[in-house]
Formats: structure tokens, C-alpha cells, sequence
């Protein structure tokens, strides 16, 4: 089969899929091809997207590929859409930021992080799947661990979690172990 | 700053209309890092007296708009006098002790508010990403194509969150006297009665104290006796004693079903 | 604004659209463009999928104009729908959710937490092999007794029983409303 035929094929998966689809789940589908095939199609529906100016393009988000509309005309959409954009407190962004960067986190760590009781934020964040329960800490108490989701990859646009924007180093300071972020928190036994 | 001018400064007209046009803060941490940058200082020497005294300040403010001063708040503000405090107690009076190595007592404060700032830019580079469904669109409904074809079912996305939260709805609606504690220790009763009842699979009696041999922790015990128990209320087990202080024997009663059929 | 960026704008809307959009309401979404402006962008569109033989084409279907995987590559899109993730009913989350808390647990018992006849649910909860039966009540009617299986356990990722969030963790989460989160603190414009 034509190299152009393969791309055509997985162009139409890519269009009429809901959520994205891996490189592996899309080399399933399509069984009967190479995955080189596949990958050259992806790299020439990606590139054609961009060269050719279309009205979408295609992306990797939360470890799959989907099309998505370019950013430069959200308000065109939103005006066939009209439905109001999602929006986040800057509590709930800060929340989500602690769970992002130190998953798996406990609502303890999170609230010694951000100074403020934070249970009604991370409540609201599993009622919009932004955030999970991963499971329990093996220390006294038993406190759950949160963890971000596959929504909040999708919904951030991030191809992963090792894609998360990069923390902003912090300045040594005198007397203080240098990598920081790997220091435990302070916190009480139980949370 | 004097209390005079902290007066002038927060006349009631001027807090209303600050309060129109200022944003909430966070938390303590977030007040404490504004009044930081208001003030320029470097972060990394905080003079603490000033800043305790303007964070004090705000919190007077806060309450006589009446506004509710979270606790938070106020654990900030005796951090706060507390390393005030100790900055003004002489260094160290033990020669034996090398000055370099005491901490600053702002050091701990210090980390935290560098690390809560680190987040909060993170939280706002979060925010300025090509969000979907406010910047970028997909199609993540089903396709006209794709809704005329039969649909086949793979394993159900379920999370955590979601069966508890349910379960939690149900019980929202369910009198609470018909329904006592559920709490960890019943889950974990949950764990022994399956443990049970797995161990006592294609047995006819087990010696009762072999179903606490797992583990000799109390709770292992006092979760396992319960299980037993509720096992025998249910009328899964049978308990038996051929004599007067001889052992006891547990007896599965239970019909394995052959036809996993619904009643 | 050039007539190709204006294409690119009719192409995302179309794009994004779920259902097919009449010309009337897409000219009534761009309302600053001309009707001949985007009558030529969905000539253009048209053509474009057509010569350069892209995984989709622009069809016109009950008055409006939709995006549509190409026809000839049906068999392949019929693959991607046979592993969509089933979603589950509220009614068999409930379900799910009462045995999982109450196991051991009987039809009887989840019909009274429910409220209502729960019999059908749980057969296509013991098809899914989330549940099993573990064995038959000794009493009059002998009623099955319910409780959780591996399968279970490994769709949620857990350890044991234990680690199930308990009801008091997630009100403890639901209570505390941090209410103090949306008020806004009066700020000095100068120190």
C-alpha cells in the first residue's frame, strides 16, 4: 500500500477518535503496517498540518496523538461552542501545581506547602477528575496520596509528566542542602 | 510605617474600593510574599520586624471588615513574633558552639516561602498553556461514522474517587441510625472475613486459633475475631466446642453456589 | 484578513463541530466575514480534501456541512471503536461501590441502601467479573452473598481492602470548606 494511502488512513483514525491515541494502541488498529510506516504517517500529517496552515493540528497530549484546533482561534470556536471556558481559581492551579510536581502527595503535604487547609480544593479537583486518589501512605495514619490524571494531562496540553514546565531552581541557601525539592517536609506523623 | 498613616491608608472608603480592586490572597504564605515584594527586600534577609508588623497589620484590616481570618492566618502571625523573638536574643552564649553552624530562625520560613512561590509560578505556567476547551478544541464526542457501528465494551474506567464518592451519596440517603460507623477498621474486617473464608475453602473444620495466625499485631487480631463473628452472624461459619474449655473448631457452612447465577 | 487564514478559521469550526453546520450558521459565527468570503473557504476546503486525498472529506449532510472520515476506510475505523473503554452507569458504580463497602453483602441488603431492585445490575457486575458470589446464606431463601474479586482489585490498583478510601477521609475532604478562599483582602496601592 501507497505511502500516501497509509497516511490517508491514519489521518481518518486520528479525526474520528474522542481522546488520543498512542503511537502502540494506533500501531494495534493498524495492524497490517510497519510501525515505521505509521511513525513516517504521523510525521507527515504533523508536518502538512503546519506547512499547509490547516485549521487544526496534530499534537501529543497525555501520551497519544489528537487533533486539536489551532490556539489562534479559540474565539471563532467558542462562539459556535458557547459554553463558558473552564476556569480555575488560582488556588485550585496552585493545588494542582503541588499535586503535578510532588505526586504521590498527601493533603498534608500539600496543605504545609500552600499554608491553608486545602480539602475543599482537592475535593473539588477529584470531582473534576483533574486529580485521583492513588492509594494510601505506609505511615501512621494512613493518609490517601493524590496523583494527577490523564485529564490533567488533556486538559494542560502536556505530552507527559516529564513535560510539566520545569520548576525554577532555587538559590542555595547558606546552610541548606542543595537539592531541596528531595528534602521530606516537616511534617507531623499523621496528616 | 506608622499607625497614623496605616489609618489614613485604610479609611473605610479606601478599603472598600480596595477591596474592589484587589485580588484575594491565597494564604499566609501568599500575604507574606506580597508584602515581600511591595516592600522590595531580598528574601533571603527578611527584616522580619517590619514585616511582622505590617503582616499584623493586614490582619487588623481583615477583621475590622469584618472578614473571617482563617486560622491560618494567625499560626503565621505567631511564627512570625516567635522569629522575631529569637532574632533578638544574643546569638549564642556557649563559646563551645560554632556560630556558623546555628540556623538563621528565619531559615525555615525562608525555604517555605521560596518553595510555595516556585508552585505558584509553576501554577501560573500551567495556566497560560493551550488549555483544552478554552484555547484549543478536540473532537471528543462520538463520530457520526462511528455511532452506527455496534459498541463492544473493554474494561471500564473507574477511579477511586468515584466508588467511594457513590458510596457516600447512597448512604446521604440511607437514615443514619440503620447504619453504624464505616470506617477503616471495617474495611480491614472486610480483608479478614475474605482471608477467612479463602482459607476455609474445601476445609470441613479449622482449629479456631489458626485463623489468627497471620500476623500477632492487636489490630490483626481484633479485625480477625470480628470477622469471625460477623462471619457467624452471617451464618458462614459455625463455631463448635465438643467440650468444656477443649478447643474450638470453626466449621464452614458455606454452600459454594455451582451456578453463579442471580437469585 | 487573507483569504487563507480565513479558510483556516472555517476549517477548525467544521472541525470541532458535532453536528453538520448549515451555511447560515457559520456565516452567522463569522459574522464579520462576507457570505462570498466563506462560500470560496468551503470551496477551497472541499477541494483541498479531494486533491490532496486527505483521511477526510468535507461532505454536505442535512443542510450543513460536516467533516467525515473517508468511506473507503471504514474497516479500519470500525477497529478503533471495538476497544473504546466501556463508561460505567451511575447505577452500577452505586452498585459496585455498596459491595465493595459491605462485603460480604446480600442482594437483599444492596436492594435496601439502593432502594430499588439491583438484581440485573448485579449479574452484569458478576459478568464484568468485578464481583462474585461467595457463597449462600444458611437462613430461609438461602440469598447469595456478594463481595469484590481480584479483577476488582486490580481495576482500582489495590493493595487489599484496606486500602479503600473510607467514607470519613472523603467527607473530611467535602467539609472543610476553605471560605475563606474567594474573599478578597483589601490591598494598599502604596506602602
Amino acid at each position: 500500500m501507497s505511502e500516501s494511502v497509509i497516511r490517508e488512513i491514519v489521518e481518518s483514525i486520528l479525526f474520528v477518535a474522542d481522546t488520543p491515541l498512542s503511537f502502540d494502541r494506533l500501531a494495534n488498529i493498524l495492524e497490517e503496517f510497519d510501525r515505521d510506516e505509521i511513525r513516517r504517517a504521523i510525521d507527515a500529517i504533523t508536518a502538512d498540518c503546519n506547512s499547509q496552515r490547516r485549521g487544526m493540528e496534530l499534537v501529543l497530549v497525555a501520551g497519544g496523538y489528537q487533533f486539536r484546533s489551532r490556539p489562534e482561534y479559540a474565539d471563532y470556536i467558542r462562539r459556535l461552542k458557547k459554553v463558558k471556558p473552564a476556569r480555575f481559581s488560582p488556588s485550585a492551579l496552585e493545588t494542582l501545581a503541588i499535586v503535578a510536581y510532588r505526586q504521590p502527595v498527601t493533603r498534608g503535604e500539600v496543605e504545609y506547602l500552600r499554608g491553608v487547609d486545602s480539602g475543599g480544593i482537592l475535593k473539588s479537583l477529584l470531582d473534576r477528575k483533574l486529580i485521583k486518589i492513588i492509594g494510601k501512605k505506609d505511615i501512621p495514619g494512613k493518609p490517601l496520596i493524590y496523583g494527577t490524571t490523564r485529564e490533567f494531562m488533556e486538559t494542560f496540553n502536556l505530552k507527559d509528566l516529564a513535560s510539566l514546565p520545569t520548576l525554577r531552581e532555587i538559590e542555595e541557601l547558606a546552610d541548606t542542602d542543595s537539592d531541596f525539592e528531595q528534602v521530606p517536609l516537616p511534617l507531623p506523623e499523621t496528616a | 510605617m506608622t499607625g497614623s498613616v496605616q489609618n489614613q491608608l485604610f479609611s473605610e472608603a479606601d478599603a472598600i474600593a480596595c477591596l474592589v480592586r484587589t485580588e484575594a490572597f491565597e494564604g499566609p504564605l501568599d500575604l507574606l510574599l506580597h508584602l515581600i515584594k511591595k516592600n522590595e527586600v531580598d528574601i533571603y534577609n527578611i527584616p522580619i520586624a517590619a514585616i511582622s508588623r505590617q503582616y499584623l497589620e493586614y490582619l487588623d484590616v481583615m477583621q475590622e471588615l469584618n472578614l473571617d481570618v482563617a486560622g491560618e492566618f494567625l499560626v503565621m502571625a505567631s511564627t512570625l513574633i516567635q522569629i522575631k523573638s529569637q532574632m533578638l536574643l544574643p546569638q549564642s552564649i556557649d563559646p563551645e558552639v560554632d556560630d556558623e553552624k546555628i540556623e538563621d530562625p528565619r531559615a525555615e520560613l525562608v525555604r517555605r516561602l521560596l518553595e510555595y512561590e516556585r508552585y505558584r509560578e509553576a501554577s501560573m505556567e500551567l495556566a497560560s498553556r493551550n488549555l483544552l476547551d478554552r484555547d484549543v478544541f478536540a473532537r471528543s464526542f462520538i463520530a457520526p461514522e462511528l455511532d452506527a457501528l455496534p459498541s463492544a465494551e473493554a474494561l471500564p474506567e473507574l477511579e477511586l474517587f468515584e466508588l467511594v464518592d457513590a458510596f457516600r451519596r447512597i448512604l446521604a440517603k440511607v437514615p443514619r441510625e440503620n447504619f453504624h460507623e464505616v470506617g477503616s477498621e471495617n474495611i480491614s474486617i472486610a480483608d479478614r472475613i475474605s482471608d477467612i473464608l479463602d482459607f476455609l475453602q474445601g476445609k470441613e473444620t479449622v482449629d479456631f486459633e489458626e485463623l489468627f495466625a497471620g500476623s500477632n499485631t492487636r489490630e490483626y487480631i481484633v479485625a480477625s475475631f470480628l470477622a469471625i463473628l460477623e462471619l457467624c452472624r452471617l451464618r458462614m461459619i459455625r463455631i463448635l466446642q465438643y467440650e468444656i474449655y477443649g478447643r474450638l473448631l470453626i466449621r464452614n457452612t458455606v454452600i459454594l453456589a455451582a451456578d453463579p447465577a442471580v437469585e
